[in-house]
């Protein structure tokens, strides 16, 4: 049976094409809307989250209150003991990993290795050197770099490519860190530019200068320190589950820290933080979902309404079909069965197709991004340059079944104006047509 | 005529024609809240900047950059007479220092901001600085904003120690006493600020007359030893991320035109397929072509007009009740917009009546892509319903 | 009187059917005279729409031409086209083809609205004609509202409001079951007569045969004959 | 390096070593500094010390040897712990060099550096780079005489000749008797007092009453200290001349 009226739906080109190309539409429109509104907002909360705030981010108290000064002097010590923590307390899904925010003063040479210039620069330390870490591959590094390579030896700087041109350093020259060491001893390290990165983000390409985190522990004596833990969950967990798994681990957080490893300082106090927690990125969220589903729960609407018409449409063409089918005694429910179950499948094939257009459409806006430069260049603000789309099962979920509910709704709404005509009068009609 | 029998028409769709219209109108809504919204939140953190900060530009000693905190002690000027001699109401005199706070005894790198006490066009909340004399007393009477509050760690009453250099480079620290926590409104005069009377700071400093900048409420022309930076700069990147915010709204809008688009379009479509007989009837009867188009494409546009109704009688009492209420924003406030915690719509007249235009002409096309074909119709199949099949 | 209203030369019509011509007049030559009241009559496909039509300047012919009072319709624009029909045929359908939105009264008001009339000043001769096809009582009323026959008293009271010169019924009593059909046909005897507007029916129903002056046959496309009906009714 | 503590201890112990003849009753405050630049100036010295910061939270501990040269030279050598050793810092007039043989650079301490904590001690770039002597900086006067740690002191009220003099006034509690200073503070223009000073375990050294300990206090910090021991002293001794040219600066 389904078969049958499967053969029949794809011939007609009326009672096929119009709907299917309107669900396709739909849902491609849908997809791809509900992929650029989650693009632009989760690419603000991932870039947030992957430069600087984690998904989960442990953080020493007394570091965290003085953020704006990064001292490390409230850096938390026992890396190794608290990588074994975490890895304990918290789901297997999360991937921690250490970096140290630091901030210091970059001296420039000149030819003779005299002073040249002097300027405060923020840095950042991670794991550079670990070939295809998922760190890198967050950081998005391999883009990001403009020219040159990733660290592999030590000392080995990555810069802000907009830094570069103001200090007017490129590839290869050295450059002295002169900061502060963990115990507030003088730092004084030389560092090779290998790699000029952008980010995209001007508060970073202008400021900023990464370095691998053994380094960072090497230049500023944190041996077995690092001043934050970022902990990532893979790309389908919402951030409703951050929470979760961050509650889960408060309790044993608060043992662990009632029980304090020797190597901690008698002020230590490890916060566990999750995104939402930071930049106010909570309340920001909140809203924005709040506005999501208003904007799709309208497309759903317009799409009924399109496809009612549609289904009027195909209900008009096929009034012949319908007196005749009437006349050899189909009782109206089965017609009406049969008409809906003729929208289902136009709704589902539809639903395909605009899942691969739109998906398409979105991977390709995911992947290649549109560039919105101009605007961004002198903003100085988390937000990248380049706006992608994200490709979510939500997005799917939001945009396929809405399709198919209003191919089966419109179908049936249009299917109602044949039920209440009589079988003489759908005769009629088809003769005259 | 035309009028009236595509009146009857659109009337006769029922449901459908109503539904069209409520999203049309919806659309119209969405857009101009939207817009609104944005034109508000531009208006009010372009007000709050011009307010706390920006004024109508400044004239500020050449090479000044605040993001070089650094280098404030070394561009610093006595302005030009022609800006001393504005009143008070006309300008306002800022010097911009650096300063080390010492909450709790930990330190805390500000930025001093000394503006005059006379001045009324900035508007910030230093009332409790005025009641201060010229001379300092045995404390500094300072106002920091509730971001840097709360962040310091500082209430209204705390005192704590400040140091400075003078302008010959010589270390200088007292207290200072918080007289209050100001509600500053734009993060950016807020966060890591600590506002003094400008005689204070200019005593503390040694830099009697100087300033770092004069905002000024008009541009007086090119004035010598200092350059001017319009209201423009000195939001660059405030204006930049609003264009970004109304290109992103104009693409959720544009999709969703789109699909009232396709909803009218595909209405249409039905409207002279199920029609043709009386198409050709209209035509038997020695109606024009054209005015037919004419006809049906008025049809389609009904829609567009009764959503401007709707949109006006659903809309209108949604923005003054929205008027009243506002968007709360204070997570903006947060992430260092100069924004308070609610935006109210600035709803323009202009941008308003384009944008109906850009609706009307969309819903309008949509209508008539479809029907234009009827001017090639064959009189004697559309009498037979056979036209278009 | 009796002067050439229509005249055909040579007309012939071909429609295309998928890959193949299908010829549906072959060189067709007639003339209609003011007045007249006549029928072309014959089977199913034997062309007496298609003439119909080219009459109407619905259609255009293949080949050959026709004219109205001398003037020839292949030389007219769509829109001289579409002036010519409103200005002199008033057609009258099978299916009666009335604008479902309006009532009576407007379906009857409407030809005249289109030739530029104002409503106010035409009020009185739409009721005159509305009365004169009993439809008096039912003027308010939308077409669904009334039965077949009432819908084509409609129809020829739109036909016949603009005073043409030429109606064109096309197989008006199909629809119609015997009683009505005989009231449709008395009536457009009478109004003939009255209006003096020259009514052409296509039919293959003998009642109609049986009232009108001439009867033209059809048969393939072809006029097989062209004969004066002294038995005619009218 | 540390040149300049030292200076200053120094300053102020020469300046008693060589008034004490003269006696409390009437101290000329003014010619006692001059009487002490003079003398204090002229000499050479070395000094290995150590140098012991604690930050509140860490105590960590340098060594260092010291060469200075009136009060516009020094150049100071780090010895241990072995992440400073080979760090050299170079005075000369109102510039200051830095080299760490892990940069293998010798870096300008200037402008916005200055300012900064010096190896995370309480004092700054800035406190070491005073090149005046006190004498021709600063106008004395007695204040009063005031007891501390059970010794009746002087205490000398120090004004800066200068508006640029980074402290615009010092106090400094002398013994008037053993001629030596026990306490310093300095002072911010306003008089807010920013740091102290205390000048223990003095003992003699050829004829010299000299302070082995130094205590400094940044006192607008919580818990934080700097102490200051001196292993060895000695006074006119040769400096090679390389030790004040900027050749020195490097491995």
């Amino acid at each position: 049976m389904i078969g049958f009226l499967l053969r029949g739906v794809l011939r007609d080109k009326s009672r096929f094409l119009f709907p299917f190309s309107v669900v396709t539409i739909g849902v491609a429109l849908v997809v791809s809307l509900v992929g650029f509104m989650e693009g632009v907002f989760m690419g603000m909360i991932d870039m947030t989250a992957n430069l600087d705030a984690g998904h989960l981010r442990l953080v020493n108290k007394p570091f965290y209150d003085e953020e704006h000064l990064r001292p490390l002097d409230r850096s938390l010590a026992g890396q190794k003991e608290t990588r074994v923590w975490l890895k304990k307390n918290s789901p297997e899904q999360v991937e921690w990993f250490p970096r140290i925010r630091w901030g210091a003063i970059l001296d420039v040479p000149d030819e003779n290795g005299e002073t040249l210039s002097q300027t405060p620069v923020v840095g950042m330390a991670l794991d550079l050197k670990t070939k295809n870490s998922m760190e890198l591959k967050r950081m998005k590094m391999e883009e990001s770099l403009v020219s040159g390579r990733l660290p592999e030896s030590p000392n080995e700087m990555l810069m802000g490519d907009q830094l570069a041109e103001t200090l007017g350093v490129g590839l290869g020259q050295s450059v002295t860190v002169l900061g502060q060491s963990f115990d507030g001893g003088m730092v004084a390290d030389n560092y090779k530019i290998i790699g000029l990165v952008k980010f995209g983000v001007s508060a970073m390409d202008k400021k900023m200068v990464l370095i691998d985190i053994s380094d960072a522990q090497n230049s500023f004596y944190m041996e077995d320190m690092i001043t934050d833990w970022l902990g990532f969950l893979p790309p389908q967990y919402s951030l409703e589950e951050y929470e979760v798994v961050k509650k889960d681990m408060q309790e044993p957080l608060k043992r662990w820290i009632a029980s304090p490893p020797e190597s901690w300082a008698k002020d230590d106090h490890p916060l566990l933080l999750s995104v939402r927690d930071q930049q106010n990125i909570g309340a920001i969220a909140d809203k924005f979902y709040v506005i999501q589903s208003f904007v799709v729960g309208i497309f759903t609407f317009l799409m009924i309404l399109v496809l009612w018409n549609a289904g009027i449409l195909s209900g008009i063409h096929r009034y012949g079909e319908m007196g005749l089918r009437l006349a050899f005694g189909e009782p109206h429910w089965k017609l009406i069965l049969t008409l809906g179950i003729e929208g289902l499948m136009v709704g589902i094939l539809g639903a395909i197709a605009g899942s691969i257009f739109g998906g398409a459409y979105t991977y390709f806006l995911q992947e290649v991004g549109f560039n919105m430069g101009d605007n961004f260049a002198q903003t100085g603000m988390m937000i990248n340059d380049v706006v992608r789309a994200r490709l979510t099962i939500g997005g799917f979920v939001q945009a396929v079944l809405p399709g198919i509910f209003a191919s089966v709704a419109g179908t049936l709404v249009a299917s109602l104006a044949i039920y209440k005509r009589s079988e003489a009068n759908l005769f009629r009609e088809l003769e005259a047509g | 005529m035309n009028w009236d029998i595509a009146k009857k028409n659109f009337y006769r769709q029922g449901m459908r024609a109503f539904l069209n219209v409520l999203v049309t109108a919806l659309s119209i809504i969405s857009l101009i809240f939207m817009l609104s919204l944005l034109n508000g939140f531009q208006a009010q953190a372009t007000r709050n900047l011009v307010a706390t900060d920006v004024g109508g530009g400044h004239y500020r000693v050449p090479g000044f950059d605040i993001l070089s905190p650094t280098e404030w002690e070394d561009h610093t000027l006595k302005p030009d007479e022609s800006l001393l001699k504005l009143s008070d109401k006309d300008k306002a005199e800022v010097l911009v220092q650096q300063g080390q706070l010492y909450p709790n005894r930990r330190l805390y790198p500000v930025q001093i901001r000394g503006v005059s006490m006379e001045q009324s066009l900035l508007s910030l909340p230093l009332d409790n600085l005025k009641k201060y004399g010229e001379q300092i007393e045995d404390v500094i009477p300072g106002v920091v904003g509730v971001k840097m509050a709360r962040k310091a760690h500082l209430k209204k009453g705390d005192i704590l120690t400040l140091k400075w250099r003078d302008k010959s480079g010589a270390v200088d620290a007292r207290d200072i006493l918080i007289v209050d926590v100001g509600d500053m409104v734009n993060p950016r005069v807020d966060d890591g600020v600590v506002w003094l009377r400008l005689d204070h700071l200019r005593s503390m400093t040694d830099r009697q007359g100087e300033v770092s900048w004069v905002a000024v409420r008009n541009y007086m022309g090119p004035i010598d030893g200092v350059e001017f930076q319009t209201v423009e700069i000195l939001m660059a990147d405030l204006l930049a991320l609003l264009k970004q915010d109304r290109m992103n709204s104009k693409i959720l809008w544009a999709i969703l035109m789109i699909l009232v688009c396709t909803s009218v379009f595909n209405t249409q479509i039905l409207n002279i397929f199920k029609r043709q007989k009386e198409v050709g009837t209209l035509m038997a009867l020695g109606m024009e072509p054209m005015r037919i188009v004419r006809i049906f494409t008025l049809e389609g546009a009904l829609a567009a007009i009764w959503a401007l109704v709707i949109a006006a009688l659903l809309g209108v009492p949604f923005f003054i009740w929205f008027q009243g209420v506002g968007f709360d924003v204070s997570h903006l406030s947060e992430a260092s917009f100069p924004i308070r915690e609610t935006i109210y719509p600035d709803y323009q007249p202009k941008e308003i009546f384009y944008s109906l235009l850009i609706v009307v002409f969309l819903v309008v096309m949509a209508a008539w892509l479809p029907v234009k074909k009827i001017i090639r119709l064959d009189p004697t199949l559309a009498l037979r319903g056979r036209a278009i099949t | 009187m009796n002067k050439n209203l229509i005249k055909l030369k040579h007309v012939s019509k071909v429609f295309k059917v998928g890959e193949e011509n299908f010829t549906a007049l072959h060189d067709v030559s007639l003339e209609i005279d003011s007045g007249a009241f006549m029928s072309f009559v014959g089977p199913s496909g034997s062309g007496k729409t298609t003439l119909l039509n080219l009459i109407g300047g619905l259609d255009v012919p293949t080949t050959g031409d026709i004219y109205f009072k001398e003037e020839g319709l292949s030389s007219m624009s769509r829109e001289q086209m579409a002036r010519y029909r409103r200005e002199n045929i008033g057609f009258i359908f099978q299916t009666y083809n009335l604008l479902p939105v309006y009532s009576v009264y407007e379906n009857v008001l409407f030809p005249l609205l289109l030739n530029g009339e104002k409503e106010k000043d035409v009020q009185e001769r739409v009721m005159d004609i509305v009365t004169k096809v009993g439809l008096e009582s039912q003027a308010k009323k939308r077409p669904s509202q009334l039965s077949g026959g009432q819908c084509q008293r409609v129809a020829i009271a739109r036909a016949l409001v603009k005073d043409p010169l030429l109606i064109l019924a096309d197989e008006p009593t199909a629809n119609l079951d015997s009683e009505n059909s005989l009231q449709i046909l008395e009536l457009m005897r009478e109004l003939n007569q009255q209006y003096q507007a020259a009514v052409v029916f296509s039919t293959h129903d003998e009642k109609v045969t049986r009232y009108v002056r001439r009867e033209v046959k059809l048969e393939d496309g072809r006029i097989v004959s062209d004969k004066n009906n002294i038995n005619g009714i009218a | 390096m540390k040149a300049a503590f030292i200076k200053t201890s120094v300053v102020l112990v020469c300046l008693l070593t060589l008034v004490a003849p003269c006696v409390a009753e009437e101290i000329n405050a003014q010619k006692l500094l001059e009487q002490l630049d003079e003398n204090l100036w002229a000499n050479k010295k070395f000094i290995s010390g150590r140098l012991i910061i604690d930050n509140g939270r860490k105590i960590r501990t340098l060594t260092q040897d010291s060469w200075m040269e009136g009060a516009t030279r020094s150049y100071s050598h780090y010895k241990s712990p072995a992440r400073e050793k080979g760090t050299k810092m170079l005075k000369i007039g109102g510039k200051l060099w830095m080299y760490t043989p892990r940069t293998d650079r010798k870096i300008l301490i200037a402008g916005h550096l200055l300012r900064q904590s010096m190896m995370g001690s309480d004092l700054s770039y800035e406190d070491m780079m005073e090149d005046h002597k006190l004498s021709h900086a600063y106008a004395a006067s007695v204040e009063k005489m005031e007891e501390f740690e059970g010794v009746q002191c002087a205490v000398l009220h120090l004004v800066a000749h200068d508006k640029k003099t980074t402290y615009q006034t010092r106090k400094a509690w002398v013994n008037p008797i053993t001629k030596i200073v026990l306490k310093e503070e300095r002072f911010a223009k306003s008089g807010k007092i920013l740091k102290r000073i205390l000048y223990k375990d003095y003992k003699k050294i050829e004829d010299r009453l000299f302070p082995h300990t130094m205590i400094f206090k940044d006192l607008l910090k919580e818990n934080t200290k700097t102490t200051y021991k001196f292993d060895v002293i000695q006074f006119d001794i040769e400096i090679p001349a390389r030790y004040f040219s900027q050749s020195i600066l490097k491995r």
